[in-house]
């Protein structure tokens, strides 16, 4: 098997069209190339979402798990304090809470509690599959749940360039990375760089379209209604500047405050639940440190603090839309 | 000739296929969302088993989630309206495929999260024991939950307190593209009773008859007050894990495994054929796939015609009285 | 065994004087009399946490379970929907997170998915442990992580009144109900009222200091030094209004809001890590709902974003005191 | 006489021994801070079994966590400035009791979090097969922790695999006040190896000599890629479960149990009878004595003239690199 940008022919400094769960698969193949310490772990992975990596990497590199997202996770863990830089990927996010203990008490945890002795470089992947009426148990969108855990990093990217850059980051890091993938932008197309030593540092926050009337800060699935909003609202004589913090623990909030200096409103959107959600997070950043920037309210669009229905009569409802981002924006103008 | 239970099994065995045959047409044909995991091929090891319970034992099962409720005998017409996604069905719209509870006849829920839901199972028994009524928990899980820590947890504890609940692990060989020989250490599930101290008992799951003495001997066990035992039911699925999932690359099961599986352990042919040979007439036979045929037409005219949730009832049935707004 | 209660011989309407914990474990024992469908679980707790409510309500209403966390929280909730009423003790709070899977998937949706079919009445109690030099996995405060999950309840009370009211009306509640429990407040003494009907309803906040001045919000263990403060303060002339939102979700957002139009200055407390964390959730609303009103920034004072240390030479340093929460409040004046 | 091997499993079980007697002392004069849980009584499993291993092994433990990375041969300096929270501990004052790491002699880390070890030392197994260098990983764990699904779920995996990890059970009889009869459906944990395919030993853990002679064999067959090995070693911890703690009401275990094992099955004293049985002086074993005594002297004296971490240092070792402020 060869990647995308092998078959291209392209060098360093070249970009390539490809959507974003490419982007992701072609970010760890890239790395797998660079370091051998990287293997990968996951369910059935030798035939998803490994792709055909087993041909290419062999099966010591590429490990398909039974299903014990627990200890697997631990025994991820395991194989980073001892010599290797693990990829486990926990397939859909809501299977996460298995592996709670695991990620929180041992690998945010090791470093700390043994004085700098251990170091745990592991990279948790996960998809967050709401919107395709798979119900509950399912569709989870559970970033912000981690965030309050120290130790850890967190990265929920909205591009395709953006899903390379940072899983290669991430790969590279030595602490654990949780990167959570938004699969309703799998399909998702943008030209990446093939520079196989293109990184994205973790921690800096992406000016999309530049505004002077309003600070619209968006994550992951979101970004979509929210650029589409952005521009119905140019439209109207209305300057929206689109924020992508695409890291989230550390968290850019140096160019959401000085985005808010200039604007003086706030608008987060996200489809995670409301309580505790990084918009929360947000707001009460620029709340404390940005105060004497606001003219107005800060307005949060987040999903409904119900969980996802099966039906999709009502699972559509349940989300920011564009239509509710942009009611949100003009209340403030 | 034709007694009452070899009639009600026969029935619970043809209402899953058929249920399960036009839900997949359905599905292809866009009218039911999300993702269709059809036990077509296990209908004598979901059927064996619950025709050993009574009305008021309970049942936990999982993403596999249509054959279980229909096996324990619940009305067809409200869970082909849930698979819609319609407020008339059994979960109000709200659960969908992998989630076709319905308590009314005692299914507990079932869990899209593998693993999920075997110590339900577990406490719904420790519930029956502390309540002293003599009812049976039968917990259905698959050959990969056995991986599952939950598995392991639970069997102890209903060791420990001789709880009233049969294990019952449907072992189709298989999780999505997994076969047991890459996922399970030790390939045999009922040997790992033993460590719990229970009995584990492997029998044919093609062969509804067997499926069913064996059950009832464990459910008898139990309501006897001596506790739990597993039982690995070795079947197979027909059909790809989940409809139309597209598996890339080398197989993962031989096409001529499931050819045999198909041709010669078909648990309903086999079903039919002993009836058959135990002096059923093909009358009375063909006579009850009709009477099937024609409630599955009803249960999906009744899902077609039935509405959709309407938006403003999103959150209803979150909690047992809405929140305030916060 | 009788109850410090029975003995005292007093009869409802009266009070009676009783620290934290007993006040939690009299909340249980109450309980457990008036409903035979309650139950306890957890492990040891026929030694500890039961008290002897082995004696009194014999073994098959209280059970020591292995340590099995994930499963016997699954027991609960089996026993849950099953007929019975469990309360389940996972012991110290850093030890949730095994039992998350089975809270958050089955606890919080079976009734969302099962469209109101099954219901589950079921109680999570554990203590947050910090303070105590038993390291980070040990000491966690995890309760904003689960206030994300629609379908839960959490309450985490501050006084020995509120931990029984709350306590009593959480067993009689129909859904899956958190109580985090703060062990640096288990001595702290108050008279209870004896009424065996005595019951707080979620979701209602306590002003526990009536002020003009600021708002200050403080949760469990962090109200002590934000009481002292508060105090201090008044002699210099500063009137802080200081709040208890006793339970987290649903969260008395109301009451808050009131008392900032009256103060226009907010100073939240929490000693749990920052992060999306409840004081977060409070600003990000009060920057919403209540933005005109406010006068100054909000101030949120959280435990530093580090796992908790064993040595009490940096322990001690974590956790927001009395000085910290005073020199907040200066600020704002 | 007293060879090498047998003076190094002599002054390691004495390490742990005094090390205890000596950080219980400290302990209750509030030297030593949070919770203290002696291994006294348990060091022939600890010690017999890490001697079966090389340098470069490595090891994961428990909560319990002080005779692990002495009986593996860590420095006893840095161990008791750890307990004492002083910078110049192991873990730099960040870890305490529970957590006594040491990675130069192997130590992967001490899970206070019942089990949770069992899945780190079940993948650096996994590594070391990957890098295909023949490093063995010791894993310690109670029996109360058999009953976590990580127990289940790991062994598993290093039968799968065939992973070079040994499992050793520390069989103390009791999880706090709970015994194995109340938590165990079924009570041998070596007869629970069956399970997963994996060889399961029971050994009398108050005889260093079969521990070690047991251990030695899981690893070599681990070496020789073989695969895991559960080994239960029946032992008892003479004190509380933890230093002060107050058990209230009835005993949960006999006081004429306790002694019993206190004066008959105390793994030093009868290490101690054999090696002088089998022809060691007297005065080599006082000499041994004495020089561990000193050993532990010297370390209390360092811990207790070592400073305490200062304040800014909190978030010191939470990132590899620190985060910028957020
Ligand atoms: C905890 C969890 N992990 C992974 C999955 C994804 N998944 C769904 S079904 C399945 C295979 C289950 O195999 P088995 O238990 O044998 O049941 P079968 O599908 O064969 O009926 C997997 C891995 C899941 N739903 N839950
Ligand atoms: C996950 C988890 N649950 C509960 C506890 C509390 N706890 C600490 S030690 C212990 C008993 C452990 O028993 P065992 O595994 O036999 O080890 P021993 O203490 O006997 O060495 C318990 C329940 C914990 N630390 N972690
Ligand atoms: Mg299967
Ligand atoms: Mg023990």
């Amino acid at each position: 098997m060869s990647t995308a940008v092998e078959k291209s022919g392209l060098g360093a400094g070249d970009h390539i069209r490809m959507n974003y769960l490419d982007a992701l698969v072609e970010a760890q193949v890239e790395e797998m190339e660079r370091d051998e310490r990287v293997i990968m772990m996951g369910e059935d992975i030798a035939i998803y979402g490994g792709g055909k990596l087993v041909e290419r990497f062999g099966p010591d590199r590429i490990w398909s798990m039974p299903i014990s997202e627990s200890s697997f996770t631990g025994v991820g863990i395991g194989a980073a304090i001892n010599g290797l830089r693990p990829i486990v990927d926990l397939n859909i996010a809501s299977f996460m809470y298995l592996a709670a203990d695991q990620i929180i008490n041992q690998a945010s945890k090791l470093r700390y509690m043994t004085g700098g002795q251990i170091s745990v470089p592991i990279v948790f992947r996960c998809c967050m599959y709401y919107g395709a009426s798979l119900a509950a148990q399912h569709s989870d969108r559970p970033y912000p749940m981690f965030m309050n855990i120290p130790g850890l990093k967190i990265v929920c990217p909205a591009s395709p360039t953006d899903i390379k850059g940072l899983m290669k980051a991430a790969i590279r890091d030595d602490d654990p990375v949780l990167v959570f993938e938004d699969t309703k932008l799998w399909p998702l197309k943008a030209d990446i760089p093939t520079d196989p030593d293109f990184l994205i540092p973790l921690g800096s926050a992406l000016v999309k379209r530049q505004g002077t009337d309003v600070t619209l800060v968006a994550i992951a699935g979101a970004m979509r209604p929210a650029l589409d909003a952005a521009q119905a609202l140019s439209k109207e004589g209305i300057s929206v500047e689109v924020i992508d913090p695409r890291t989230l623990k550390p968290l850019d909030t140096a160019t959401i405050i000085e985005s808010v200096a200039k604007t003086g409103r706030l608008v987060l959107v996200e489809n995670a639940h409301r309580m505790c959600s990084v918009t929360g997070e947000i707001a009460a950043i620029v709340a404390e440190e940005g105060f004497e920037y606001l003219k107005r309210p800060i307005q949060r669009l987040t999903a409904s603090d119900v969980h996802v229905p099966f039906s999709p009569a009502l699972e559509g409802q349940m989300f920011p839309r564009k239509a509710t981002i942009v009611a949100a924006i003009k209340k403030l103008i | 000739m034709f007694d009452s239970h070899q009639r009600e099994t026969y029935r619970r065995m043809l209402r899953i296929r058929m249920f399960e045959e036009e839900g997949t047409r359905l599905y292809i044909a866009g009218k039911i969302p999300g993702a269709f995991h059809a036990s077509i091929g296990q209908e004598a090891a979901i059927v064996g088993s619950c025709m050993a319970l009574r009305d008021d034992d309970v049942m936990t099962g999982t993403h596999r989630s249509h054959g279980h409720p229909i096996g324990k005998g619940a009305d067809l017409k409200a869970l082909m309206a849930e698979l819609m996604g319609k407020q008339t069905g059994v979960c109000r719209g709200r659960g969908g495929s992998m989630h076709l509870a319905d308590s009314s006849v005692g299914i507990m829920g079932e869990s899209a999260i593998v693993g999920g839901g075997i110590p339900l199972a577990t406490g719904c028994a420790l519930s029956a024991k502390i309540r002293k009524i003599d009812q049976i928990s039968l917990c259905f899980f698959g050959d990969g939950a056995v991986n599952q820590g939950t598995f392991h947890e639970s069997l102890n504890m209903a060791s420990l307190w001789r709880l009233p609940v049969v294990y019952l692990c449907e072992n189709n060989g298989y999780a999505i593209t997994t076969s047991i020989a890459l996922s399970h250490g030790q390939t045999s599930i009922s040997r790992r009773a033993d460590a719990y101290g229970i009995p584990g008992v492997e029998v044919c799951g093609q062969d509804v008859r067997e499926v069913y003495r064996v059950t009832s001997e464990a459910v008898a066990r139990a309501r006897r007050g001596e506790g739990p035992t597993l039982i690995e039911a070795k079947t197979y699925r027909f059909d790809e894990h989940q409809v139309g999932l597209i598996v890339p690359g080398e197989p993962y099961r031989s096409p001529d495994e499931v050819e045999e599986y198909k041709l010669r352990r078909d648990p309903i042919r086999l079903y039919r054929e002993a009836l058959s040979s135990g002096g059923v007439g093909e009358a009375a036979l063909t006579e009850l796939e009709s009477e099937v045929r024609a409630e599955l037409a009803a249960a999906i005219r009744f899902g077609e015609e039935s509405a959709f949730p309407t938006p403003d009832t999103l959150a209803d049935f979150m909690y047992s009285t809405p929140l305030t707004p916060s």
